[in-house]
């Protein structure tokens, strides 16, 4: 089946729901490289238009990815809430829009969520100019818990990323102390760590478990380690609060990430096991990002934004805590300046928000890209703006291990005092109790000094 | 060690930017040039390049060109610098465990470090009783051209020395990526990495310790990846070693 | 005299104020295109540097255009207050930088004004990020007063911009009566004129009174001509409530406007002298740009930006009501893309409120740019952000006689909703009165009907 | 004519997008995406190219080149605009009324309309006892090219029919520009304007007289700029001219 529209009387013609969605797509590198971008702004309008038209009720006759071949596909459609999306069932991706913009409420998008499909809210996107990403995300209101709450209206949180090249427990400890004096840590303190050992993730793990049950920090902490790994921690006892993976949007990524739905599952079942969650149960943390398909040879054609929405199927399956896009952290090859990463962030954001998740995205860039301060900064406050649930928290924007630069925790001071936005209402009764909510004193609160 | 007091005292241990102070919510102007001047530095390294001929008198190697005809392409174009350069060959050695090393995102670190990594692994290698390849020396390369030169040389394991992309406060780091059986298409589940080997991070003997390792329980194996995990013991806590590292 | 700073071991000299100011400002095409833009990223981080640790006082003594050749050299200068500038004047531009991020607070920042060189200001800007330009500005509070009050904390005024490619009045009513049912217009209705024809312009300013007084519409109007066309008009006594002026930063591109400091008296004693106000006597309205100096060869090797916060000099003398900068309107010679657009636009904003003024940003670009209306998203979120005083309102961001794309009605309600802004409280009164604040009747209220 | 009633009935008087409608505070997706499409159509008018040899054979003119070898040359370099390329010359006339034809930010309108308004303009400037110069069309030209190619002519005035910057409602737009005694160094205060002819704007009939009066008073007042005011009766109000120009 086909697809057309005609734009400056030039009639173009779209073979698939595939080779539409690619053309519609605001361009981006990672289109480019994969030979799927618009070969023109007249094409591009012109899929724009006819996405427009389309019903929604199509997105679940055909797949961007073979039903049989994939299992983020069967995923998605198997799963599909055909009674949520009844409401809208009559509607075309435009009219979509326009609903959304015009009188969606909270309560409405929140009904719906489990009706949309990954793929519906990609196209949805591809029709949107960036205030539009902002406006439709500022709608949406997903709240989860683990031991506080996370994406309460006029909440941001942050979280605290206190990686070390070498996983030295006390170079890891003073960036969490920094970090807590610039109120950084609600979303959950969590270390990528330099290696993949397993004891070594054991004794991070329960470095940062001791620090926050010390000072009964009410957040909670995650190491980033592949899901296998931390498997393996939680057989040997360790405290695992959250369950990290990077995931995507194809079987086949995940694949090449060595993961699949069913080892998630595992991951999953065994960290609700573990019950350490004294609000809430939601316990997986995922990270996501456009172009890793593409990097794994595993996109099927399909555009990386569609992608990646699919990669929020694969995380809402197991209700995370927390969910992020890492969007300027891969490269220039799949978001090559500012601008797109900007664009990017803010789509991740709203698809992910549509979706039901507690979209975080990590604002950031890497020093290949054509990108620097000021593109976070106006990440950051559009993000803010749109209700971003959370975002990182860097000492100095610099993360000395992944060789990158995210936001700061100065940078989360901005973001919330420039919007009157609060940390987690629990964490920011702590914060008010050790003194730190309004000032970062000089002489260290003494209970906190002795950690080091 | 006496427990730090002021806010600043934080730097004491750790290269992050912590104890930057605050004027208002913001970063002090300072530290804010600081940051300017190490981005300037960082993007610069990007663009360093191998100095061959020197590497070739430490290695005695053999050099590669990847598919990507200069670094602009290289940045935009992966899948070239996964490849080798049409009509490149090499001479079969099946069985071997190849060394290739790569300039990666950025040059200085390998440039630095490689020779000597290099060194410790072929004789700890030989040791364990592998045939080691002449290092090969690969330009404008991705990780994966590690799967393109190995499947080349047809060997049992290769081992690919490659420049991680340069951060504000290291513009000299390398990773080594440890894959099974390479050839082509490959995925990265299929491999192990050590990251962070520089001055400031892992030290040449700790990463050649832990490749060693690696390598044996691969063997072992019969495969690299997600389902060899890195089991090596870890050094004794940093509270117990001398101040400063 | 020089100035130096050494990064990454070599040491960098700039033989004067103009050149380190020149080389410390973020990348432009402007300033490549004077040949005065830094050569490499090293010698820019060492300009900052340098000009961190310059006293402010420095500022007082050098002069980047010569105090003879220049007129607007010499008001500001002359106009020095030099008991308001006593309490910083201690501080290096790095120390100014620190004390506004801190300390500052608005009451302080408007004592402050008159003490500070458009010199200084515009030093401060090129070692701020764009978080920082958004943070010190959001703190300045600058309140003027004609016939509503604009620039009140929590406001966000729009300037009703109705232009016809021939002047067509039933064209310039409909597009004000689309502004006014979509709530723009508090900042003032302003017409640019397709011509400069003398009758044209008295029929046009009629027309907007008439517009005004048969609705009882508390604002102003203004129509955009040359000021000695206005004055013409004034002479003949048509009603005018603003008198509007480009200036720029140097006497000469002034000459190049055909205005002069005494021209400018000379219109702002005949307006003053009109009395139309009811609120306030801030009868002047100015529009400024990065690039109009070295457009005119009138330059004097200063970079655009430097030369820009000038311009704001010449407009503070005259106690406007409004001043705005028209950043991407010129063109891809002097602002490139929408990253140098975006940048641009939160300096200038950012500068003209230190230096006291009502600044509003015409958030915009040309075709011949590269950007489109997410860079414009973007910037409107970030200047929201900032509390700028108002942007632009024109029918469908296309304005069909100037040939550019600004902010749409449609912009002012998305930032005014997305910041919980609401218009000057004269106007939202009367919008309620009307029953148009917060839906548009598919039917026109029929008392507007009747104009057409 | 019928007061509207609804709000999208105020399009009946104006081009502009007015009348849009609104979804919350947004554009409905259908105004949104014509505005994507007209973007991208003004977008490509900038780079539209003068057909000269039409235009000669129209005009029977001369040719110049700016100093700007291209189109993305001539967008960063407005100064090479405004010369033009090295080794030209024109033949001088001294005392002439020159006019000069340019592509300026659009080629389009003028390639329209530049013809007609030249042919009226020498009749109308010859009736008033004028030298015309044959028309000289001028490439990758900016409006102070007239101050060159005038000067080289030794022409007492000069008018640059140039094009306007494309906008989303009009790819095509001319202005004229009036100089008196052109020279390189001249000022724009030194000029006069005309601005938006096209048909949806002035037409070249309004056009040409009001060029013609303000040429006329130049004459009487011995300079073009900001002293010389347009006092050029206006047309009656549109209200009794017949609905849609
Ligand atoms: C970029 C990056 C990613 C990107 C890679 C996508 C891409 N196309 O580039 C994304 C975000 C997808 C990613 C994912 C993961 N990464 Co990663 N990644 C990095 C990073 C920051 C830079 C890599 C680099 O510059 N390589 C050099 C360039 C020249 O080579 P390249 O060919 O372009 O890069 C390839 C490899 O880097 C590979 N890759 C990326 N990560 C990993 C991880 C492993 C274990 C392997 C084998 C390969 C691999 O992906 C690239 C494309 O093929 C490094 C940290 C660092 N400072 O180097 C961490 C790093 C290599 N990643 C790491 C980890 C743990 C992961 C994950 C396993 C996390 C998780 N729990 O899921 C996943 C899955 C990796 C996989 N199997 O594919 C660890 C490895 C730790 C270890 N010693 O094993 C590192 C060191 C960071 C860290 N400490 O957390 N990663
Ligand atoms: C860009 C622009 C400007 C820029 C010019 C800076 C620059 N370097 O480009 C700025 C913002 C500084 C500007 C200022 C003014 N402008 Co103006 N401007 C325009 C605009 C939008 C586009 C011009 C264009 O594309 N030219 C074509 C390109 C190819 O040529 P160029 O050589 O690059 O452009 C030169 C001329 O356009 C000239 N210029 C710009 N404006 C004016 C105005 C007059 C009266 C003259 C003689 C020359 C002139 O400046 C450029 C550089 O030399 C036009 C509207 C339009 N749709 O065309 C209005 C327009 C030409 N400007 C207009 C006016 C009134 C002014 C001001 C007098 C406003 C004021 N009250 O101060 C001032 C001062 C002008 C002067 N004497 O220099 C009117 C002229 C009306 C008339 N018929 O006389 C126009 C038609 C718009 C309008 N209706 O308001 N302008």
């Amino acid at each position: 089946m086909g697809f057309s529209a005609t734009v400056g009387g030039t009639r173009h013609v779209f073979a698939d729901l595939r080779q539409l969605l690619a053309c519609a797509t605001p361009f981006r590198s990672g289109d480019a490289l994969a030979g799927v971008a618009a070969e023109s702004a007249a094409q591009r309008v012109a899929a724009q238009r006819a996405l427009a038209d389309l019903p929604l009720a199509h997105f679940l006759t055909e797949a961007v990815v073979p039903y049989e071949a994939d299992e983020v596909t069967r995923l998605i459609l198997d799963s599909h809430d055909a009674a949520a999306f009844a409401p809208l069932a009559h509607l075309t991706v435009g009219g979509f829009r326009d609903w959304l913009l015009g009188e969606a409420d909270s309560a409405a998008l929140t009904t719906l969520a489990p009706g949309l499909t990954p793929e519906m809210v990609a196209a949805l996107s591809k029709i949107c100019r960036l205030q539009d990403l902002v406006a439709i995300a500022a709608k949406c209101r997903v709240v989860t818990r683990f031991r506080n709450t996370l994406g309460l209206p006029g909440t941001l949180s942050i979280r605290l990323q206190p990686n070390d090249p070498v996983d030295d427990p006390k170079g890891i400890a003073a960036q969490v102390l920094d970090g807590l004096l610039l109120g950084a840590g609600d979303a959950v303190i969590g270390v990528n760590p330099a290696t993949d050992n397993v004891e070594n993730l054991c004794r991070v793990l329960g470095l940062l478990d001791a620090v926050r049950d010390r000072y009964a920090i009410p957040t909670q902490s995650c190491v980033l380690a592949h899901v296998t790994t931390t498997l393996l921690a939680m057989q040997r006892g360790a405290p695992v609060d959250l369950v990290f993976q990077s995931i995507g949007g194809t079987q086949a990524v995940n694949e090449s990430f060595g993961v699949s739905l069913s080892l998630l599952a595992e991951a999953h079942a065994a960290a609700l096991a573990l019950k350490r969650g004294t609000l809430g149960d939601n316990c997986m943390y995922f990270e996501t990002g456009q172009g890793s398909a593409l990097s794994a040879d595993a996109h099927h054609g399909v555009d990386q934004q569609t992608l990646e929405c699919r990669a929020y199927a694969v995380a809402r399956r197991f209700r995370p805590l927390l969910v992020n896009s890492v969007v300027g952290f891969i490269g220039p090859e799949y978001l090559f300046d500012g601008k797109q990463i900007t664009r990017a962030g803010l789509e991740d954001h709203m698809c992910g928000k549509l979706l039901g998740l507690p979209m975080g995205v990590d604002v950031c860039y890497t020093n290949h890209a054509e990108a620097d301060q000021d593109d976070m900064d106006a990440l950051l406050t559009l993000l803010g703006v749109a209700g971003v649930t959370y975002v990182m928290g860097v000492p100095g924007a610099d993360d000395t291990m992944l060789a990158y630069q995210s936001t700061s925790f100065h940078d989360g001071l901005y973001v919330r005092a420039a919007l009157g936005k609060t940390p987690a209402p629990e964490f920011l009764a702590w914060l008010e109790r050790m003194g730190l909510a309004d000032r970062t004193p000089d002489r260290l609160p003494m209970a906190v000094a002795g950690l080091l | 060690m006496s427990a730090p007091v002021l806010w600043r005292d934080l730097r004491r241990h750790t290269a992050a930017r912590v104890g930057l102070g605050r004027v208002g919510n913001g970063l002090p102007t300072a530290a804010h040039l600081d940051f300017q001047e190490a981005h300037a530095q960082a993007r610069d390294a990007v663009w360093s390049v191998l100095d061959v001929p020197a590497l070739q008198a430490a290695l005695g190697a053999e050099v590669v060109a990847s598919a990507a005809p200069d670094r602009r392409t290289y940045l935009l174009r992966p899948d070239l610098g996964r490849r080798m350069a049409e009509g490149l060959s090499l001479a079969p050695r099946p069985g071997c465990f190849a060394i290739v090393v790569a300039d990666g995102l950025c040059a200085t670190g390998v440039q630095a470090q490689a020779p000597a990594l290099a060194q410790a692994l072929t004789s700890g290698l030989r040791a364990a009783g592998w045939d080691v390849a002449p290092p090969v020396i690969a330009t404008q390369a991705r990780v994966a051209i590690g799967d393109a030169i190995g499947a080349a040389l047809g060997a049992a394991m290769v081992a690919v020395l490659i420049g991680e992309r340069p951060g504000l406060s290291a513009l000299d780091s390398m990773g080594i990526y440890l894959t099974h059986a390479p050839r082509p298409g490959r995925s990265d589940a299929e491999r192990n990495c050590i990251s962070n080997i520089r001055p400031g991070g892992l030290s040449v003997a700790e990463a050649s310790a832990k490749l060693l390792w690696l390598v044996q329980a691969a063997r072992d194996l019969g495969a690299t990846g997600v389902a060899l995990k890195d089991e090596q013991p870890v050094l004794p806590l940093l509270e117990d070693q001398p101040e400063g590292r």
